[in-house]
């Protein structure tokens, strides 16, 4: 539609890290708070940028354990998103580095992250528009060799406008039906640790509220959770770690309910 | 008889070379449309690549005669075909490795690998007039005609003749089985779905855990078996000439476009549109209406639309009046 | 011993590329012959250089011979092929520079009139008279009624209307003209049409190994012809040996005199590894010859001095000159004696610097091309 | 100022908007909200010009605009903002909202030839005026980064940002909210406040997030399935037992994760 | 290194170049690649308009090219009287029927409302209008080709000065885009293409079958040029007299004097459109293509008629090249319908626009040099390439004489591997968009 041939959605050159290559070598963790070293997924002190650019995330730290729901907010640009790319190695690292389950993954391409089991929703782009819903949700299951006719009844269970639309292409979905279909596929991987940017931008109420309490189950499963959101009172309220990016840094970290309390965060970064 | 007549003559005339050579389009439109609707590209290589193909494919049909194999009353190079199209997959792999990779790590624009391909396409046009030379080449053996004009006529005994050769009905067979083949493939199994999931958003294919050199190499391997399949059966039909190759490109994306880039259905609707715009509109009538009419009606002239001088003008118009009411082609193609 | 450079121009790629080598090929060797005889000029040696003129492109035909004129300093250039071609490089290239250019295949009427300074010949005819040869002959075979299939360029064209033209003056009608395209993809349209429009014979004016190979296989193939006529494009051993004896039974005529210059020509050319059967190769052979001879004659390879010798060493009076003989001839020349050239293709000039055009009638018979005779 | 008489939108089978009628007032804040899928942003698009309607008619202060091809209806003062950013990547963020403005004598190719002058002037104030609108969106320091290089929530400001760079009448806004920092959407909300306030601009909201519309909105009109379902103050549309069952919901049913 | 500095080395460096055929080669051949690269640009610099600009994705540059030619045939060829005598005023009747049909169903088509008797009525116009065309056309073409078919056989131009016929040239390829921008323009990229192409297609086939108009592929020739032949030159004692004074011989001197006077021409167009290009590209009109490029339906909804601005860009690009069409006819002296191929007139300036850097007019301008230059350069490079190959080998190997023998192959084969090696290194081009 747009640009007409020169325009591919999702060109984006300088995110791709399609062969995993890390400039530097990973070091140890830098203490920061809460128990990231043992945690088991750790963005640990990530430093890094696009391309060439300058460097958008400096020495950012995350992490996240089994069970838990680590949410991050802050400000637009603060680098949230870009944090969970670098996490899930779509973007070359200068500094820092990231674990799985204590094994460093800062050399894994993002496809061999998926086969360890991480699973992440985008915050753009984050459908096959032109595959049908059902093809989409099929693709998320594309590394595993079970059946997965169960997942998919679940996820339609969960998104049931998603069944309706099963034939029709993603691409003509509206704005939240297209958001639901980007989740159900990250779960249809059954990944391991789950990485959600923004799953709840543009859902109505109700489904948001679904799409809050499969998280806290998805949780309860014991599969750690890690999500940038923008609706922060309600995502904060059922996190167990929160953290507040700003310029690409740590300003404020600590449990939900913290963060919750805290006037300077609400005022700032949760519109008080 | 002579309303038969007139069904012969209009089918020898017209019927079966349009088929055939609309079958001949469908094949090579087939690669074109996978490799924009997967890669994303408009490869103007895809004419020299099939010419490499046959050109394997000739060479060991060669030793293969030299040698005294024959395949009865087919021609011998279908037996040779496998190892044209080994010999094709190695080239498509190699370009791909050598010169393609870059651009797709790059995320270069769809339009630089567009040219990138024409450099490929002249290297492939140096190095396949180097090894065969620019002629004319023969390797057609076997039976010529299932059926030919001649013995149409004795059977029959009308005073039309009707000729199908051996190489049209080939090739029309295949033309189907590959397309049955290709959409099965893409639309039911796990890698042809990958592959338009990679085509679709490079990015996310990733994060499914697709990997993404795989799913090019496999495009580039069923892309050079049909590409090689459609120069051979051409090749078989007409005759081996590099040049024509290079030529046979034009009509090739016209078929694609217009049955819709990327839909592997439409490749072959598109072959057909281009080929039957072409034989009919300038199909001199006459022929037919003498059978048909009374003789006080017969026509005079030829009754005939169009001079066959416009007959690619022709064929063209059709396709931008296809294209003005279905803007994507017939089977709602992609458009990047 | 000095050294001179001769052009060679021709369609080493594009549409013709197939007919180029063998062209190079006959005129390299009338220069090697030359060479070899150590007679030329009191005993210069001639190399060719070779130029790709495409037969498609003017701009670049125009280009690579600007190259050999003013880069390579040639003192003359044998080509180029194409009549399209030809008309660029001589008004952009040989008439400003002053150089002789002896086309051995550029055949279009429109040649004959070309404002050319003296400067510019050619080894094949005219094809005016070829369309009036071709349809006395057709006559003779006692077809009254043809069809025409034509290659849409200046050649196909001239030659077809020149036909026609004759045909019906004499009486025969055409019952559809209709062009092709080289190169093309298919040709069942145009031979739809074609067979529809019926007529005796199909008269096939193209290249052997373009189009008029194709139209002639899907006629065939179809049935709708048995019988084709040939002009010299079509007439070359790829024909009979792409149809062998398919084509039974239909003639044709190309350049070529009584006597054995075809046959001499042809067997050097084996010799020397390449179809002295290919068409305008030994037109080729006879161009460069020519050139070399005239200078012979002006004992100066300046063109602007040589141009006028062409014609001399191209006619009578003088002693009867076939390919093979050329040393033979220099020495004749360097004698101060005079030349016939006949060459492999009967060169026989008429103003203002073409061949006059004897032509040799064939028929195809068992799979082989037979020459039944002469006019 | 706007009224919408039965408007159907048809995808093949599919009615996307169904029968829908609404009138927009003059100088309001309409909120539009309705479950995904309810048809709001179709609703938009052929009202925009983007879709044209299967049946039905648009007016536009008494006048038919229904089928008016959107660069018409821009300059009658219909603005509008995409659910899914639609920015000029390869232009700069400043670019992206110098580019708005129309009339601008330097778009007709004889005065950039010889009427260089003049464009120079408007430039500079077209300059001014995009550097004011980004540093009100907070991002005065992306104005020569290349629009296809911010983050998600950066692109929907800027595509907020076009529709502040000229005076309107009516703008529709497609879910500006979503991806967007709260703290930033109440300093949205109140220039949407003090727009409508003082300019008299009508704007048409559609948000997901209550709050939101409750602190602009008044009316709010809910969709569902291609019709209005209701409208009414957002108090009376929270307490509609249809609008709940569909759109609003009852809560987490995880409670128990929160009061741990 | 900043970026006008790279910018100089590279239009240096293919200054160079043809410098460096001059040394090597001769000042003929380095000024004719300069003339040819000059027209290149040109054309480059149209393609950049429409794709650069505005995302056009137009691939029927020959068709506009070759219909500059055509104005020079129509503007500079003397009118042909006997042809006018024996039926050209039939031709031009028919063709104003022709017209009158097209618009009569156009009329139909608005007026009236639609049901079966529009169609109805609309299929008699046509098909009425057909037949009453082709009776009063046919006669007339049949009658103009009889007229001297070997020489003439045509309706002949204006016998205006040639320089007019590039202006003209322009506006005749503005015409058949606006006609063609009117119904084509709303498909999309390759789909566009492929419209654009076989428009392309059809209007060679035109002008290849249409003998009356410019004899079809029996050619024009010797067509008038702006500048005196070089015969004439060397026959002007003057002329000779300041060669000879410069140290230059006459004949070399003349055809210098000449290519010169084509350079300083070409130039001067260039230079023009050139400069209008930049002016546009950087002004609102630039940002506002830009826009448009990137994003339509945000665009029309920033109120940007779209499809008007596309016809605008489409019209102009193409009229760019059919000066540059008017150009290289003139160049050649001779209108040769059978040379426009696709490859040559449409692909290689879309190379030229690429490998220079589209978007930007210094790339596409020094794309047109420097493809151009290696298009003619390639071939004694190839044929070099295979002899420093085969220096290796014995001289009676078969290997060694085949690869000679195949020497002409490797002018594309060179082509492409220089074209392969430059986009290596730069990707977007030598010259890319900022
Ligand atoms: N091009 C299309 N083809 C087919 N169906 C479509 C198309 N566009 C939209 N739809 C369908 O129309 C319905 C309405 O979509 P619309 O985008 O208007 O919803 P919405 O109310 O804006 O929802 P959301 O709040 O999720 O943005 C959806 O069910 C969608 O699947
Ligand atoms: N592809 C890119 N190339 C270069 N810079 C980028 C790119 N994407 C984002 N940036 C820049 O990086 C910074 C952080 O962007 P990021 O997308 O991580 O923000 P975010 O915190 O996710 O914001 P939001 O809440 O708006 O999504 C921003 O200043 C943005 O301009
Ligand atoms: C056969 C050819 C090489 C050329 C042809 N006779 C011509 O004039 O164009
Ligand atoms: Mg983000
Ligand atoms: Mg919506």
């Amino acid at each position: 539609m747009s640009g007409g041939y020169e325009n591919r959605s999702n060109k984006d050159a300088t995110i791709t890290n399609t062969v995993g290559k890390g400039e530097f070598d990973p070091h140890p963790g830098t203490g920061h708070p809460m128990d990231t070293a043992e945690a088991f997924l750790v963005g640990d002190s990530m430093t890094g940028g696009y391309g060439k650019g300058p460097d958008i995330l400096h020495d950012c730290t995350l992490s996240v354990n089994p069970g838990e729901i680590a949410v991050i907010v802050g400000p637009n640009g603060a680098g949230k998103s870009t944090a969970m790319k670098a996490v899930f190695g779509m973007l070359d690292l200068r500094q820092g580095s990231v674990r799985l389950d204590g094994e460093d993954i800062t050399n894994l391409s993002p496809q061999d992250r998926v086969v360890r089991g991480m699973g992440f929703v985008p915050q753009n782009n984050n459908i096959f528009t032109s595959l049908t819903v059902e093809e989409n949700l099929e693709m998320g299951a594309f590394i595993r060799r079970d059946d997965f006719r169960e997942t998919l009844a679940q996820i339609y269970d969960l998104f049931p406008i998603l069944k309706d639309k099963r034939r029709q292409a993603a691409g003509e979905l509206s704005g939240g039906q297209r958001q639901q279909v980007a989740v159900g596929r990250a779960l249809m991987t059954q990944p391991k640790v789950l990485m959600l940017d923004e799953p709840t931008a543009g859902v109505s109420p109700i489904v948001m509220d679904e799409l809050f309490d499969r998280i806290i189950e998805v949780s309860r499963t014991g599969i750690p959770i890690l999500m940038v959101e923008q609706n922060a009172r309600q995502a904060l309220e059922i996190a167990d770690r929160g953290y507040v990016l700003v310029q690409g840094a740590n300003a404020y970290t600590g449990t939900g309910k913290q963060l919750l309390a805290d006037p300077d965060v609400r005022k700032s970064f949760l519109g008080g | 008889m002579d309303f038969l007549n007139a069904i012969v003559a209009l089918s020898n005339f017209v019927l079966i070379p349009a088929i055939a050579y609309g079958s001949q389009l469908a094949l090579g439109a087939l690669g074109v449309t996978l490799i924009y609707g997967i890669l994303r590209f408009s490869n103007f290589a895809h004419g020299d690549t099939m010419a490499f193909g046959s050109m394997v494919t000739v060479l060991v049909t060669w030793w293969f005669q030299s040698m005294g194999i024959s395949f009865g009353p087919l021609p011998t190079a279908l037996l040779a075909l496998p190892f044209g199209i080994l010999g094709c997959m190695a080239l498509v792999l190699i370009t791909d490795r050598a010169v393609y990779r870059f651009y797709r790590e790059q995320k270069a624009k769809p339009v630089i690998l567009v040219i990138v391909s024409m450099g490929v396409m002249f290297i492939l046009n140096g190095v396949v007039r180097f090894i065969i030379g620019p002629d004319d080449q023969r390797f057609a053996d076997g039976e010529r005609f299932i059926i030919s004009a001649r013995d149409f006529k004795e059977m029959t005994g009308l005073s039309e003749g009707l000729a199908i050769k051996t190489t049209q009905g080939i090739t029309v067979v295949v033309a189907v089985v590959a397309v049955v083949l290709l959409f099965w493939f893409l639309n039911r199994t796990r890698t042809g779905k990958s592959m338009r999931a990679y085509s679709d958003n490079e990015d996310l294919a990733l994060l499914s855990g697709i990997n993404p050199e795989r799913v090019v190499m496999y495009t580039w391997l069923i892309v050079a078996a049909l590409a090689t399949v459609a120069g051979t059966l051409y090749g078989l039909d007409k005759s081996f000439k590099p040049f024509v190759y290079f030529q046979l490109l034009l009509p090739i994306f016209a078929a694609a476009i217009v049955g819709g880039l990327g839909s592997p259905l439409g490749a072959i609707a598109g072959g057909f549109v281009i080929a039957f715009s072409e034989v009919t509109i300038t199909y001199a009538w006459k022929k037919v209406l003498v059978y048909l009419l009374p003789d006080a009606l017969e026509p005079s002239g030829l009754v005939q639309l169009l001079s066959t001088d416009y007959k690619f003008a022709v064929s063209f118009v059709i396709l931008l009046i296809v294209l003005l009411f279905r803007p994507t082609g017939l089977f709602r193609g992609k458009s990047v | 011993a000095d050294d001179i450079k001769m052009g060679v121009a021709a369609a080493f790629t594009g549409p013709l590329e197939s007919l180029a080598p063998p062209i190079a090929r006959g005129a390299e060797l009338a220069i090697e012959e030359a060479n070899a005889s150590g007679l030329l000029l009191g005993g210069i040696t001639v190399s060719p250089v070779r130029a790709d003129t495409t037969c498609i492109d003017s701009a670049a035909a125009t280009a690579a011979v600007e190259r050999l004129v003013t880069g390579d300093k040639v003192v003359g250039v044998m080509g180029p092929m194409c009549s399209g071609a030809t008309t660029a490089v001589l008004q952009n290239v040989a008439v400003p520079n002053g150089i002789v250019m002896i086309s051995p295949s550029a055949t279009s009427p429109a040649l004959t009139d070309i404002e050319d300074n003296g400067l510019f010949f050619r080894t094949a005819p005219s094809d005016a008279r070829q369309g009036a040869v071709m349809a006395q002959i057709i006559l003779d075979h006692g077809i009254k009624s043809v069809a025409v299939t034509y290659t849409n360029n200046d050649y196909g064209k001239g030659l077809s209307s020149a036909f026609e033209t004759s045909y019906k003056a004499a009486g025969g009608t055409v019952t559809l003209t209709s062009a092709h395209e080289d190169g093309k993809a298919d040709y069942s349209a145009e031979v739809g049409a074609l067979a529809s429009a019926g007529g005796d014979a199909l008269v096939v004016v193209g290249y052997v190994d373009q189009g008029g190979s194709g139209m002639v296989q899907s006629a065939l193939d179809s049935g709708a012809f048995d019988t084709f006529v040939f002009p010299d494009g079509m007439v070359g051993s790829a024909l009979v040996e792409r149809f062998g004896s398919d084509i039974d039974g239909s003639f044709g005529q190309n350049p070529a005199a009584a006597g054995e210059g075809r046959g001499l020509f042809n067997d050097m050319a084996t010799k020397a590894g390449f179809d002295g059967t290919s068409a305008f190769a030994g037109e080729a052979y006879d161009g460069a010859a020519l050139m070399l001879l005239a200078m012979q004659a002006a004992g100066s390879s300046d063109p602007s001095v040589y141009k006028t010798k062409i014609m001399d060493v191209a006619n009578a009076p003088g002693e009867m000159i076939l390919p093979g003989e050329i040393g033979k001839a220099l020495q004749i020349l360097a004698d101060g004696g005079e030349v016939d050239y006949v060459g492999a293709a009967a060169v026989e000039f008429i103003e203002p610097g073409e061949s006059a055009g004897t032509y040799r009638e064939i028929t195809i018979e068992g799979g082989e091309i037979k020459v039944v005779g002469y006019r | 100022m706007i009224a919408v008489e039965n408007l159907h939108k048809h995808f093949g089978g599919f009615h996307a908007v169904d029968g829908a009628s609404l009138e927009i007032a003059e100088g309001s804040i309409t909120g539009l909200i309705g479950p995904n899928g309810a048809g709001k942003t179709t609703l938009f698009n052929v009202i925009a010009g983007v879709l044209p309607p299967t049946s039905g008619r648009v007016t536009m202060a008494g006048e038919d605009i229904t089928g008016l091809p959107p660069h018409q209806l821009f300059h009658k003062g219909l603005l509008r903002t995409f659910q899914i950013a639609h920015e000029f990547g390869s232009m700069s963020c400043r670019e992206n909202l110098m580019m708005v403005p129309a009339a601008q004598s330097g778009e007709t190719l004889w005065n950039t030839w010889f009427g260089r002058k003049r464009i120079a002037e408007e430039e500079r104030a077209l300059r001014a005026k995009a550097d004011e609108v980004l540093e009100f969106l907070t991002i005065e320091h992306l104005a020569d980064q290349q629009a296809g290089q911010i983050s998600g929530g950066q692109k929907k400001l800027l595509e907020l940002g076009r529709t502040m760079m000229v005076d309107a009448k009516i703008v529709f806004l497609d879910e500006v909210g979503a991806g967007v920092n709260r703290t930033l959407l109440n300093t949205i909300g109140d220039a949407i406040i003090r727009l409508n306030k003082e300019r008299g601009y009508t704007f048409v909201v559609i948000e997901h997030d209550m709050d939101f519309i409750g602190r602009l909105c008044d009316p709010v009109i809910c969709m569902a399935e291609g019709k209005v379902l209701a409208k009414g103050s957002l108090d009376e549309i929270k307490a509609n037992e249809h609008v709940i069952e569909a759109y609003l919901g009852t809560g987490l049913k995880n409670k128990d994760k929160i009061d741990a | 290194m900043s970026t006008t500095l790279k910018n100089t080395l590279l239009f240096a460096l293919v200054g160079a170049l043809i410098l460096l055929t001059g040394v090597m080669q001769s000042w003929n051949s380095a000024l004719l690649i300069l003339n040819m690269g000059l027209i290149s640009a040109i054309m480059a610099i149209g393609v950049n308009l429409q794709w650069g600009f505005a995302g056009l994705f137009n691939v029927g540059v020959m068709g506009f090219v070759a219909l500059g030619g055509l104005a020079v045939v129509l503007v500079s060829e003397p009118p042909v009287t006997e042809a006018w005598a024996a039926g050209g005023m039939r031709i031009v009747l028919g063709l104003l029927l022709g017209a009158a049909t097209v618009v009569a169903a156009v009329l139909v088509n608005t007026r009236m409302p639609a049901g079966r008797l529009r169609v109805a009525v609309m299929i008699a116009v046509l098909i009425g209008g057909f037949f009453l065309y082709r009776g009063v056309f046919d006669p007339g073409v049949d009658a103009v080709e009889q007229v001297n078919a070997a020489a003439s056989g045509f309706l002949g131009g204006l016998g205006l000065p040639v320089l007019l016929a590039w202006p003209a040239g322009g506006l005749l390829a503005a015409g058949a885009a606006w006609l063609i921008g009117k119904t084509a323009l709303g498909l999309r990229s390759d789909y566009l293409a492929i419209a654009t192409l076989g428009i392309a297609e059809i209007i060679i086939a035109v002008m290849k079958n249409e003998d009356w108009l410019a004899r079809g592929v029996k050619n024009v020739v010797g067509l008038p040029r702006p500048l005196p032949f070089e015969i004439d030159l060397q026959n002007d004692p003057g002329f000779v007299e300041r060669a000879v004074s410069l140290g230059i011989d006459p004949v070399t001197a003349s055809t210098l004097y000449v290519k010169l006077g084509y350079s300083v021409l070409f130039l001067v167009v260039l230079l023009v459109l050139l400069w209008m290009a930049q002016m546009a590209l950087k002004s609102p009109w630039g940002r506002m293509m830009r826009a448009i490029r990137d994003n339509e339906v945000a665009a029309e909804a920033m109120g940007k008629d779209v499809t008007r601005r596309h016809l605008h860009v489409f019209v102009l690009g193409s009229a760019i090249c059919g000066i540059a069409g008017a150009m290289m006819t003139t160049l050649d002296g001779q209108l040769t319908p059978g040379s426009y191929q696709p490859l040559r007139f449409t692909f290689l300036v879309w190379v030229m626009v690429i490998v220079g850097g589209s978007g930007n007019n210094l790339g596409a301008v020094l794309g047109g040099f420097l493809i151009w230059l290696l298009w003619v350069q390639v071939e004694p490079i190839g044929l070099f390439l295979m002899q420093v190959m085969t220096s290796g080998l014995a001289e009676d190997s078969a290997l060694r004489a085949h690869m000679l023998d195949s020497a002409a192959h490797m002018r594309l084969f060179t082509m492409g591997l220089i074209l392969l090696l430059v986009l290596r290194f730069s990707p977007r081009g030598l010259i890319p968009e900022k």
